[in-house]
């Protein structure tokens, strides 16, 4: 087993398509991911979905991640340190399932989405390593 | 004395809470998701096989625990919990009960083992903790077993190895069969199997992978053991990383022999696995 | 590369804090408590000593940590922290800036080494760990070095053992040194020493005890690694347990060198402790 | 080193005068020791002192445990699973020091209790253990 952090990340950014929650990323997604729980609560869910730009006004979020989260855009919001556990409470409060949410990083439709899960899902293969192309 | 008699592993997808919660079961997307718990549940039914206590191993997704406080292990030790708010409101299950008696106790000496636990007096549990029981004990108004819960973060890295979660569940079985009651123990593994949930190669599916994976619960615990982090990544997918919690349930077994599977593909993004594994000597 | 060049260890009395905080350190009952700083203050404002980052290794009293949750072992990997109120208001300190990259940097590394952490990054700091700052470097505006704070639950039993807490330390100084940047660092160890706050053996100091743990931290750390917890309650008071937290320091060090120790009674309940270390080869 | 928990709290009850804050004592006193770091915060503390009974009816502790705070007797707090650490909060809130709060349990005044510590402190000889009397 690798004993040491940097070993131990080495090989993390040779995943395809894949941002691995880092203490990195962590740290970076900090208030971001705790903005995220906040929807835990049915009464803050009520004001964030009554006027998002007011609520973000109390959270030490950047502009950019800001943006990324009224657009929606997951895969933005995983590059700015967002974790897709917390960023579920934000598509869940908009009323999305897991599917609906997750098709959108994969560029597909949800119909094409449910018709890759329905066939057995994506194939590891080709999809394992960047460097090895395997 | 109290005696771990099985290990059960299952995926915790939230979408088998959506399917019971709202009664769809029979839906032809939900059928076959739902018919290989058939076997399991009359299983469990049978007095000789119903648990006292299941101790009840599983992640947190970012609902008790945020960003401010992050346990590597920690042990639910207070009276009961109560379902979480995911942000489609708590789902309606009933109140998880502890066997606080039985949770200090495996919480005191996992700590004089060497595991660093947190123990944990308040806390809601969310569907990687309920999607389970509600997949094998259905919905009744009570549930059958006292729960101790055991969470493991695999949110945060580094994660603790699937070597040392192994360990962990070796000194959990060392510490049952020190307590002073009888009771059937049986000892739950969530989460897994591949699934991916985020980015460009979302919906990663590794049927082959998994397979041996179940396999190997019985064939060959000493490989999936060394696993290390990055196979489950690039193999399983980031949220495969899940199955490390089946390997504390695997390391509380002696010789496990396989009772039932159950393998579907899709279960929402997720492939779907379950297993039941009787303890052997 | 960052490097551990010593280790200083301090009872953390609040009865020092209270001293400081109200300017009563010229008094007859405190002059001897704060005299034996003088050595260490001169000592530690020379550029060669002056500690870039401090890992201060300290027990909660029960301020950022109630009975909710009991992590054994903690590192806070925050920007800053606060001083607790402790129930007679805050300590009028500076904010404690923390080293996130090297935090986060031994907390990974610490987990990696099977040592089952809980990341913090929220929570008051209380005496535990002002005291011991306030009593080597004064009253500044700012403290003058970083602090990576270390959290050991000794409130609660099961604590970890000595020897797990001494290997704590190993780990600590093998992250330490993995550490890319030139750093001068060095380990805190707080509390102690013999006291005891509670019941009608309150007051208990043992001064020989204490005495020959101050002389074995260079002569035979291999026996204080392996003294265990009742013989801390016995010998040292129900509070002395608090020495375990310097055993995480002692572990990050190699072949101490004793360059000043200050002992004291009483400061308030407690035998003041106080020993700086140089690390050797 | 005792790897289980009945051999390693074997010895606990041994002590004189002491009791070790295990398991058994922090369940019996968990409201209690919570109750205590309700007083961290200023508004607490004065609502507290401005009528303790009426504060303490909030608190899911007994009658004993009520009794024994609105008596400030530690001994007693301790015995109902209060630990000291805890019961700190109380004294502070009561202006009280260590000293005068820690010399309330050994049935001596304040002045003879610090005129022990000035002497020296309490010597371990004789309340190492009850069994052996040594
Ligand atoms: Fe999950
Ligand atoms: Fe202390």
């Amino acid at each position: 087993m690798d004993r040491n952090n940097q070993d131990y990340k080495a090989a993390f950014g040779d995943i395809p398509g894949t941002l691995v929650f880092t203490a990195e990323r962590a740290r970076k997604g900090y208030w971001l991911n705790q903005f995220c729980m906040s929807l835990m609560k049915p009464e803050n869910r009520k004001r964030w979905l009554a006027n998002e730009q007011d609520y973000l006004r109390d959270w030490k979020i950047t502009t950019e991640q800001k943006a990324a989260l009224l657009a929606r855009d997951y895969n933005q919001l995983l590059a700015l340190g967002g974790n897709i556990y917390y960023l579920a409470k934000v598509f869940s409060t908009d009323g999305l399932s897991f599917v609906q949410a997750v098709s959108t990083m994969t560029g597909m439709t949800v119909e094409d989405y449910q018709a890759m899960m329905a066939a057995g899902g994506r194939s590891p293969d080709g999809v394992r390593s960047i460097k090895e192309g395997k | 004395m109290a005696k771990i008699t099985a290990g059960v592993a299952t995926s915790h997808v939230p979408l088998i809470g959506v399917g019971i919660d709202q009664g769809k079961c029979e839906e032809p997307y939900f059928q076959p998701i739902f018919a290989g718990y058939d076997w399991t549940k009359e299983w469990i039914a049978k007095p000789e096989n119903r648990p006292d206590v299941v101790i009840l191993v599983y992640n947190d997704h970012a609902s008790a625990f945020g960003q401010e406080i992050i346990p590597t292990f920690a042990i639910g030790c207070a009276e009961e919990f109560t379902s979480a708010d995911e942000g489609w409101g708590p789902r309606p299950v009933p109140k998880i009960k502890n066997h606080p008696d039985l949770a200090w106790h495996i919480a005191e000496n996992l700590i004089l083992d060497e595991f660093d636990m947190t123990i944990i007096n308040e806390m809601d549990v969310d569907h990687g903790l309920t999607v389970p029981l509600s997949a094998i004990f259905g919905q009744p108004d009570a549930w059958p077993a006292l729960i101790v819960p055991i969470m493991i973060n695999v949110v945060t890295y580094p994660i603790a190895s699937g070597d040392r979660c192994f360990r962990l569940g070796q000194s959990i079985k060392r510490a049952v069969e020190r307590f002073p009651s009888d009771l059937n123990v049986q000892i739950w593994g969530t989460g897994g199997m591949s699934h991916q949930l985020q980015g460009p190669r979302a919906g990663l599916i590794n049927q082959k992978w998994d397979q041996t994976f179940l396999d190997d619960l019985t064939a060959d615990p000493e490989r999936l053991r060394q696993i290390p982090h990055i196979e489950y990544l690039r193999e399983a997918g980031s949220e495969g990383i899940e199955l490390v919690m089946w390997l504390v349930m695997l390391g509380a077994l002696t010789n496990p022999k396989e009772l039932h599977r159950h393998y579907h593909v899709p279960a929402s993004n997720t492939a779907l696995g379950h297993i039941v594994l009787e303890n052997g000597k």
